[in-house]
C-alpha cells in the first residue's frame, strides 16, 4: 500500500475543510457537503489501511507503513508518519468521529457556516498528524496546530460563557505544551551530545541514555503535556468548562479525540522514551488515576448540567487509562485503548445527545429537563443505550476496557485496584441519575419538541453500532494493538540496571505479594481471544523470567500474560547486575 | 624637531590620571541625568541632556590624551555634530508643542495612558 | 596646566548643576555657557586645543544661541520662574537625586578603584585630527553631514508653522 | 578609498542620496505621489544594489565600515521592512497630513541610519548610523503636528533617546580609554581579555564600567526592562507606520550590530552574564505581564515586543554560532511578522484620521473584515509561537540554542513567559472573531490600496512559508552568521 495515504489521511480533511470555506462564502451547504464528503472519504482511506492490514498487523511489531520526507535538515526533523496497529486503531476513531461531528452541526450551526467546518476539519486533520506522526517535532507541530481550530471552535460557536472556557482551555494546553517543547529539546540535546546525531526521530531517541534524575524532569515535562489533555486529576479543571461551552460538534471532538491524544502520548511516548524516569514515577501517577476516577464521579454525581456531568464522568473514565499507563502491563494498556476508543464513541454520542437536547429545549440543566422519554423516544433510546455503554455494561466496549484494566492492575496494585472499583459504581450512580433527570419522571418542560431527524439517527446510529461492535467483538481490535503495544513494552524495560527503581519496587513487591493469586481466563468471551495473542512477547522475555521467579510462572495460566513484563523487567536487572 | 614638538605639547598639557578625567566625566553625567529625572520642562531638560553629553565628550578627551591619538577628539566632533542636530529638533519640536498647548510642562503633556 | 584641569573641572561641576536647578531659564542657560566654557578649558589642559576651540564655537557659541532664541521666542517671564518652582519642590529632588547619586558613586567606584597613575597627556593638535577626519574618518564625517541633514529636515518640518 | 569601494558602499548611498533627492525635490514639488515613488523606488534600487554587493563581498570600506554577507542580510531585511512600511505609510498620510516629502526624506535617511548599523565595524559608525536613525525617528514620531499624542512622544522619545545615547557614548570612551581601539570586535575581546583582572588593574575597571554603560544604552535602544518606559507611549502616540519601523527595522539594525560586537566573543565572557541574565528573564516577563493589562493595541504590541527582545537576549546569553543563528533567525521572523501586524493596523488607520489603536476598534472585524482580521490573527498566532508560523520555529530555534548551551533555567523561563503571553494575544482573537455578532457586510473586505493588499499578502506567504518550509532561511542565516562567526 501506497505510504501517501498517511499523508493524504491529513491532507484529505485540511483540503474539505479549506474548500468548505470556500464554497461557503457561497451557500452554507455547500460547505456542509463538501465536509461530509472530506469526511466520508477520510473514513474510506481509515477503512482502506483497516482492511489492508488485516493479515501483517497481529505479526508486524514495528510500523507496518511509513512515510519519509526529509523537511529541517538543519535539526534532523523529517516529515515522519508511520503506522502500526495502535494508531490504526484511533486513526479510525478520528475519521468517524469526524464523520459524526459534521453530521451533527448540520442545523446546529447557522453562523459563518463555511468557518466552523473549517474548523472541525482543522481539528481532524492535526489529530490524525499527532497520531501518526513518529518525529518528535512533527508530533509537537501538530499537537500545537490540533488546538488553534479547537480554540475557535469553542470560542466562536460555543454557549453563553465561551470565551473564558475557550482561553483557560488555551492556556492550560499551551503552556503545558511549552513544556512539551522543552522536554522534547533537551531530549534531542541529550541524545544528540550523547550519539553525535542529532535527530527528532522517535525510533532513534527510544533508548537515549540520560541519568535518572534528567530523565525524570523530561519525563515530568512530557507527562505535563499529556496529563492537561487526558486530563490528569489536578489538571483537569478545563475540561468542564471547555466541554460544557463547546458547540456540540467541539464537545464530541474534544471528549471523543483530543483527550485520547494525551493518553495516546503516554503510551507511545513518555513511558517508552523514559522508561526509568517513568518507573520511579509510577506510583504517584497511578494514585492520581485513581483520585480522578473516583473525584470526577463523585463530581459528575453533583452538576445540574447535563454537559457538564458527562464532562466529569469522562474525568473519571480516563483516570483509569493513566491507571493503566502507571501499571505498565500488556493487558492493562489493552484495556487502556479499549477504554479511549469505547470513551470516545459513548461519550461523543452522550455529548451529540446533549447538543441535539439544547437545541431543542435550550437548556442543559436538570432543573428544566425531564420526562424526555414520552416527547422523543428515539432519542431517549440512544441516551440510554449510551448510557449504558458508558457504565460499563457487559456488551459494551467500556465493560472490556474497564474490565482489561482492572485485571492487568490486580496483581501490582490490588489497593488502587478497589479505588477503580469504587469509581466504576459510583459513576454508575451519576450516570443513571443522569438517566433519571433527564429522560424520566414527571416533565418540566411544556415545549413540544420534535424527535431525531434521519441525519441525527444516522450520526447516533454510526456510534451505537461501534459502541456494540467495540463490545462484542473486540478481539480484531485487541489483536491490532497487541503487538505494537508488546513492543512498545518490550523497548521500555529500564535500561540502566544500576538505577534504583524506587517507585516501581513498591508496585512489584505488591505483584509478587499477590502472584500466587491465581487467575482463572475471564468468563467474558473476549479473554479467551487475548490470551493467546499476548503471549508473544512472553515467549522473547522468557530467559529472564524463569531466571528470576520460577514460581510466577509457573502459577499463572496463560490469561495472566500480564505478570510478565514486570518480572522481566525484574529479570533484566538482574542480569544486568 | 619631533622632540621639540613634543616637549613643547607636554609644557601646554596636564599630567592628570585618566582615572580623574573620567571621574569628571561621570559626574557631569549623573548631573545631566539628575537634570532629565528632576525637570518637567522641556527646555530645561534639553539643558540637562547637553551637561551629560558634555560629560561623555570630557571622557573622550581624557580617553583621547591617555593614547595620544586623533580618534577621541574625531568622536567629540561627531558628539557636537550629534549635539547640534538634536537640539535644533528638540527646539523645533518645542516650538511646535508651545504652539498647540501654551506649555512644555511634562506632566501637563502627560495624555497618553502610562 | 595641572591645576587648570582640576580647577575648570570643579567650575564645570558646580556650573552644571547649577544650570540643571535653576528655575529661570535664562540664569540656567547662562550657567551651561558657563560649564560649557570651562570644559572647553579641559579640553585644552588635556591636549585638545581644537576640540576646545569647537566647543566654545559651536557649543558655546552656536547651539546655546540657539536655545536662547527659543527662550525668547517662547517669551519664558517671571510666571514662567513661579510655575518652574512650582514644579520643584524639595521632595521631587529625592528620587532622581538617589539614582543620580547611586550612578555616580557606582561609576567613581569603578574608575577609582585602582591605582592611579598620572600620565603626561601628549597634546594633539588640528592637523592631526584633520589628518584623521579625512583619512579614517571619511566615511565618518559623509555620515556626520547625513545627520546635520537629518537634523535640518526635521527642525525645518516640525518648526514650520501650520 | 576606490572606485569598488564606492560600488560595494552603493546600498548605503543609494538611500542617502534619494533621500537628499526627496528633500531638495519637496521644495518646488508638492506631488504626494511621486515622493512616495522615489522613497519606494530608492528603497527597491537600494535592494539590488545589496544584490549586487554580494559578489565582492566581504569587503572593508575604510575601518568604519564592512560589507560582508552579515551585513547583506540584513541590509536585505532592513530595506525591505522600510520599503513595505513606506508603502503602508501612503494611504495613512493621505487622510492625515498635506506635505510628505520630509517624511518620505526621513524615512530614507532612517533607512539609511539602519544600514549604516548594520554594516558598522567601528564605534564611530555605530554611533553615527545609530543617531542618523534616532534623530530620523524624532521627526517621524511627531510628523502629525496637529496631533498632541504624536507630538509628546516626539519629545519624550528625545529626551530619552539621547539620555541613553550620552550613557553609550560615555561607554564607548570608557572602553576606549581602557583598550585604546575603536573598532568594535577587537575592543568586546578586549573587555573580555580584561574583565577576570578587575581589582588589580585600573583598565579593568574601566573595561567593566564601560561594558556595563554600553549595554545600559543598547537595554534603552532595544527597550529591555527596566529601561523600556519610553516604549508604550512612544508606540502609541507615533504615527502606526514610524511605530512600525521603530518596532521592526530600528531593533532589527541595533540587534545586528549587537550581534556582530559580542557575538565573536560571547556575552557571558564580557563578564556580568548573571546581570544580564536577570535582565532578560525580567524583561520576558515584565513585558508579557505588563502587555496583559493593555487595552490599546499599539501598547500591547509595544510590551509585546518588549517580551520579544527579552527572547532575543535569550538566544545571544547561548552564545556561539547556534546562539547566533537563533537570535538572527528570530530577528527575522520578528520582524517579518510585527511588519505584518502594525501593516493591518496602519491600513485600518488610514481609513479615517483617528487612529484604530484600541482593542474596541477591533471588535468583529473577523466577520466585518475577513482578509485583514485574518492576517492579523495569523501575525499574532505567529508572535504567540503557534505553528504553523515563522515565530514558533523561531522560538524553538531560540529554545533549543538555549537548551544546547546548557541553559536550561531560562529556556524554561522562556517558555513559562511565553506561556502568559498567551493570554493577551489570545484576548486580540476574541476581540476580533469572538465578541461581536458578523455584519453581513463585505463590500470593502479588502484594503483599499491594491499594493498594500499584496504587501500584506507577501507577508502572510511569507510567515507562513518560513514556517512550513524553513530549511532555506535557516540556510540564508547560516551563510549570514557564518562571516561573523566562523563555525
Amino acid at each position: 500500500m501506497s505510504p501517501q495515504i498517511l499523508t493524504a489521511l491529513i491532507a484529505v480533511p485540511l483540503t474539505g475543510g479549506g474548500l468548505a470555506v470556500i464554497l461557503g462564502r457561497r451557500s452554507d451547504d455547500a460547505a456542509r457537503w463538501v465536509s461530509l464528503l472530506a469526511a466520508l472519504l477520510t473514513v474510506a482511506l481509515a477503512a482502506t489501511l483497516w482492511f489492508g492490514f488485516q493479515e501483517t498487523l497481529p505479526a508486524a511489531q514495528g510500523p507496518v507503513l511509513e512515510q519519509r520526507i526529509s523537511w529541517i535538515p538543519r535539526y534532523g526533523i523529517e516529515f515522519h508518519l508511520a503506522l502500526d496497529g495502535l494508531n490504526l486503531l484511533f486513526v479510525i476513531l478520528t475519521a468517524c468521529l469526524g464523520t459524526v461531528a459534521v453530521l451533527i452541526s448540520w442545523r446546529e450551526v447557522t453562523r459563518a457556516v463555511g468557518a466552523h467546518y473549517l474548523c472541525i476539519m482543522a481539528t481532524v486533520a492535526g489529530i490524525m498528524g499527532v497520531f501518526l506522526a513518529y518525529d518528535l517535532f512533527l508530533f509537537y507541530f501538530f499537537w500545537e496546530l490540533m488546538l488553534v481550530p479547537m480554540y475557535f471552535l469553542i470560542g466562536v460557536w460555543g454557549h453563553e460563557r465561551r470565551i473564558a472556557a475557550a482561553i483557560k482551555f488555551m492556556i492550560f494546553t499551551m503552556v503545558s505544551g511549552l513544556l512539551l517543547l522543552v522536554a522534547i529539546l533537551t531530549l534531542y540535546y541529550a541524545h544528540g551530545a550523547a550519539t553525535g546525531n542529532y535527530t527528532m526521530d522517535y525510533t532513534r531517541l527510544l533508548g537515549t541514555q540520560i541519568g535518572l534524575s534528567t530523565a525524570r524532569w523530561i519525563f515530568l515535562g512530557f507527562v505535563a503535556a499529556f496529563a492537561v489533555k487526558l486530563p490528569l486529576f489536578p489538571l483537569h479543571t478545563w475540561l468542564p468548562d471547555a466541554h460544557t461551552e463547546a458547540p456540540t460538534a467541539g464537545s464530541i471532538l474534544l471528549a471523543g479525540l483530543l483527550l485520547k491524544t494525551g493518553g495516546y502520548g503516554l503510551i507511545r511516548f513518555a513511558v517508552p522514551l523514559f522508561p526509568d524516569a517513568a518507573a520511579s514515577l509510577a506510583t504517584p501517577l497511578a494514585v492520581l488515576g485513581v483520585i480522578g476516577i473516583i473525584y470526577g464521579a463523585i463530581l459528575a454525581y453533583s452538576q445540574r448540567d447535563l454537559k457538564r456531568m458527562v464532562a466529569y464522568s469522562s474525568v473519571s473514565h480516563m483516570g483509569f487509562v493513566m491507571l493503566a499507563v502507571a501499571v505498565w502491563q500488556i493487558t492493562a494498556l489493552q484495556g487502556a485503548v479499549m477504554q479511549m476508543l469505547a470513551h470516545g464513541v459513548a461519550t461523543g454520542a452522550m455529548f451529540a445527545i446533549a447538543g441535539m437536547i439544547q437545541e431543542r429545549l435550550h437548556t442543559r440543566d436538570f432543573s428544566e429537563l425531564g420526562g424526555l422519554w414520552s416527547k422523543v423516544p428515539k432519542l431517549s433510546a440512544f441516551a440510554l443505550l449510551f448510557v449504558l455503554a458508558s457504565v460499563g455494561l457487559p456488551g459494551f466496549g467500556n465493560f472490556v476496557g474497564e474490565f482489561l484494566i482492572l485485571l492487568g492492575s490486580f496483581p501490582v496494585t490490588p489497593m488502587l485496584v478497589a479505588g477503580g472499583v469504587l469509581g466504576i459504581v459510583l459513576g454508575t450512580i451519576a450516570m443513571l441519575a443522569l438517566m433519571q433527570r433527564t429522560f424520566y419522571g414527571p416533565s418540566r418542560n411544556a415545549a413540544v419538541i420534535a424527535d431525531l431527524s434521519p441525519r441525527e439517527v444516522l450520526a447516533l446510529g454510526i456510534l451505537a453500532v461501534a459502541a456494540v461492535v467495540l463490545g462484542l467483538l473486540p478481539q480484531p481490535f485487541l489483536r491490532a494493538a497487541e503487538p505494537s503495544l508488546a513492543g512498545i513494552i518490550s523497548q521500555s524495560i529500564p535500561f540502566n540496571p544500576a538505577d534504583p527503581e524506587v517507585g516501581l519496587d513498591v508496585l512489584r513487591t505488591a505483584a509478587e505479594n499477590t502472584a500466587d493469586f491465581s487467575l482463572q481466563p475471564p468468563s467474558d468471551p473476549t479473554g479467551a481471544e487475548i490470551a493467546p495473542a499476548s503471549r508473544v512477547p512472553v515467549a522473547e522475555s522468557a530467559v529472564g523470567l524463569t531466571g528470576t521467579n520460577p514460581g510466577v510462572t509457573t502459577e499463572s495460566s496463560p490469561g495472566s500474560a500480564h505478570a510478565i513484563p514486570a518480572s522481566a523487567r525484574a529479570g533484566n536487572e538482574e542480569t544486568g547486575s | 624637531m619631533t622632540a621639540q614638538v613634543t616637549s613643547a605639547a607636554v609644557s601646554m598639557t596636564a599630567a592628570v590620571p585618566t582615572s580623574h578625567v573620567l571621574a569628571v566625566a561621570a559626574i557631569l553625567i549623573a548631573i545631566g541625568t539628575f537634570g532629565v529625572l528632576l525637570r518637567r520642562n522641556l527646555i530645561f531638560m534639553l539643558m540637562a541632556l547637553e551637561v551629560a553629553l558634555n560629560g561623555a565628550a570630557l571622557a573622550f578627551i581624557g580617553a583621547a590624551a591617555r593614547w595620544g591619538t586623533a580618534d577621541g577628539q574625531v568622536f567629540v566632533l561627531f558628539i557636537m555634530v550629534m549635539a547640534a542636530a538634536e537640539v535644533a529638533v528638540g527646539l523645533a519640536l518645542i516650538l511646535q508643542i508651545y504652539r498647540r498647548a501654551s506649555t512644555l510642562d511634562a506632566d501637563v503633556l502627560d495624555t497618553l495612558q502610562g | 596646566m595641572t591645576v587648570l584641569f582640576y580647577a575648570s573641572a570643579a567650575v564645570a561641576t558646580v556650573a552644571s548643576l547649577l544650570a540643571v536647578t535653576r528655575t529661570q531659564a535664562l540664569h540656567a542657560l547662562l550657567y551651561l555657557v558657563l560649564a560649557l566654557f570651562a570644559v572647553a578649558l579641559c579640553f585644552l589642559s588635556l591636549g585638545a586645543p581644537f576640540l576646545a576651540a569647537l566647543e566654545v564655537i559651536v557649543y558655546a557659541g552656536a547651539i546655546m544661541v540657539l536655545i536662547l532664541f527659543v527662550m525668547m521666542m517662547l517669551n519664558l517671564g517671571p510666571e514662567s520662574w513661579a510655575r518652574e518652582r512650582h514644579l520643584l519642590p524639595r521632595h521631587a529632588w529625592l528620587v532622581p537625586a538617589i539614582m543620580a547619586s547611586a550612578l555616580v558613586l557606582l561609576t567613581l567606584f569603578a574608575v577609582l578603584s585602582a591605582p592611579q597613575q598620572a600620565t603626561q597627556a601628549a597634546s594633539v593638535g588640528p592637523k592631526a585630527v584633520g589628518v584623521a577626519l579625512f583619512s579614517t574618518y571619511l566615511i565618518g564625517v559623509e555620515l556626520a553631514s547625513v545627520l546635520l541633514l537629518v537634523g535640518l529636515v526635521g527642525a525645518y518640518y516640525l518648526g514650520a508653522k501650520k | 578609498m576606490s572606485g569598488a569601494d564606492l560600488w560595494s558602499l552603493a546600498p548605503l548611498i543609494v538611500p542617502a542620496l534619494a533621500g537628499t533627492l526627496v528633500m531638495l525635490l519637496g521644495g518646488f514639488n508638492a506631488n504626494r505621489r511621486l515622493h512616495h515613488g522615489l522613497a519606494v523606488g530608492a528603497l527597491a534600487a537600494a535592494l539590488l544594489c545589496v544584490g549586487m554587493a554580494y559578489g565582492t563581498a566581504p569587503r572593508t570600506v575604510t575601518p568604519l565600515l564592512i560589507i560582508d554577507s552579515y551585513a547583506l542580510f540584513f541590509l536585505t531585511l532592513i530595506y525591505a521592512a522600510t520599503g513595505l512600511l513606506a508603502m503602508f505609510a501612503r494611504p495613512y498620510l493621505a487622510v492625515r497630513e498635506k506635505d510628505t516629502d520630509a517624511f518620505y526624506a526621513l524615512l530614507l535617511f532612517a533607512a539609511t541610519g539602519m544600514g549604516v548599523l548594520a554594516c558598522s565595524n567601528h564605534f564611530a559608525a555605530l554611533f553615527l548610523g545609530l543617531e542618523i536613525l534616532t534623530v530620523s525617528l524624532y521627526t517621524l514620531i511627531g510628523y502629525l503636528r496637529e496631533d498632541s499624542r504624536s507630538l509628546e512622544a516626539a519629545a519624550k522619545y528625545l529626551v530619552l533617546a539621547a539620555l541613553s545615547s550620552s550613557f553609550l557614548l560615555f561607554g564607548i570612551a570608557l572602553v576606549y580609554a581602557a583598550t585604546g581601539t575603536l573598532l568594535l570586535n577587537p575592543a568586546f575581546r578586549a573587555i573580555a581579555d580584561l574583565a577576570p583582572q578587575f581589582g588589580q588593574q585600573a583598565e579593568a575597571a574601566w573595561a567593566l564600567a564601560g561594558g556595563i554603560f554600553l549595554f545600559v544604552g543598547f537595554a534603552f535602544k532595544l527597550a529591555l526592562v527596566p529601561f523600556h518606559m519610553w516604549s508604550p507611549d512612544v508606540y502609541q502616540g507615533a504615527p502606526a507606520p514610524v511605530t512600525a519601523l521603530i518596532a521592526t527595522g530600528s531593533k532589527g539594525a541595533v540587534l545586528a550590530v549587537l550581534l556582530r560586537a559580542v557575538g565573536p566573543v560571547g556575552l557571558g565572557e564580557i563578564g556580568g552574564a548573571a546581570g544580564i541574565t536577570v535582565l532578560a528573564v525580567l524583561t520576558m516577563f515584565g513585558g508579557n505581564l505588563l502587555a496583559l493589562l493593555q487595552d490599546d493595541l499599539k501598547r500591547l504590541l509595544a510590551y509585546s515586543s518588549v517580551a520579544h527582545l527579552g527572547y532575543v537576549m535569550v538566544a545571544l546569553l547561548a552564545g556561539g554560532v547556534a546562539g547566533a543563528q537563533a537570535m538572527t533567525f528570530y530577528v527575522l521572523a520578528y520582524v517579518l511578522t510585527t511588519l505584518g501586524a502594525f501593516g493591518v493596523v496602519t491600513i485600518l488607520s488610514s481609513e479615517s484620521p483617528c487612529e484604530a489603536d484600541s482593542l474596541a476598534a477591533y471588535r468583529g472585524i473577523g466577520w466585518r473584515r475577513p482578509w485583514l482580521a485574518a492576517t492579523l490573527a495569523v501575525m499574532i498566532l505567529s508572535l504567540a509561537g503557534i505553528p504553523p508560523t515563522a515565530g514558533f520555529l523561531a522560538k524553538v530555534a531560540v529554545l533549543g540554542a538555549a537548551i544546547e548551551a546548557g541553559r536550561l533555567g531560562l529556556a524554561i523561563a522562556m517558555a513559562l513567559a511565553s506561556g502568559v503571553a498567551i493570554y493577551f494575544y489570545l484576548r486580540v482573537i476574541v476581540v476580533m472573531y469572538m465578541q461581536e455578532e458578523e455584519d453581513a457586510t463585505e463590500a470593502s473586505s479588502l484594503p483599499s490600496s491594491f499594493a498594500n493588499a499584496v504587501a500584506l499578502l507577501v507577508l502572510v506567504a511569507l510567515v507562513i512559508a518560513i514556517g512550513l518550509h524553513p530549511t532555506p532561511w535557516f540556510e540564508a542565516v547560516r551563510v549570514a552568521v557564518a562571516t561573523i562567526l566562523p563555525a
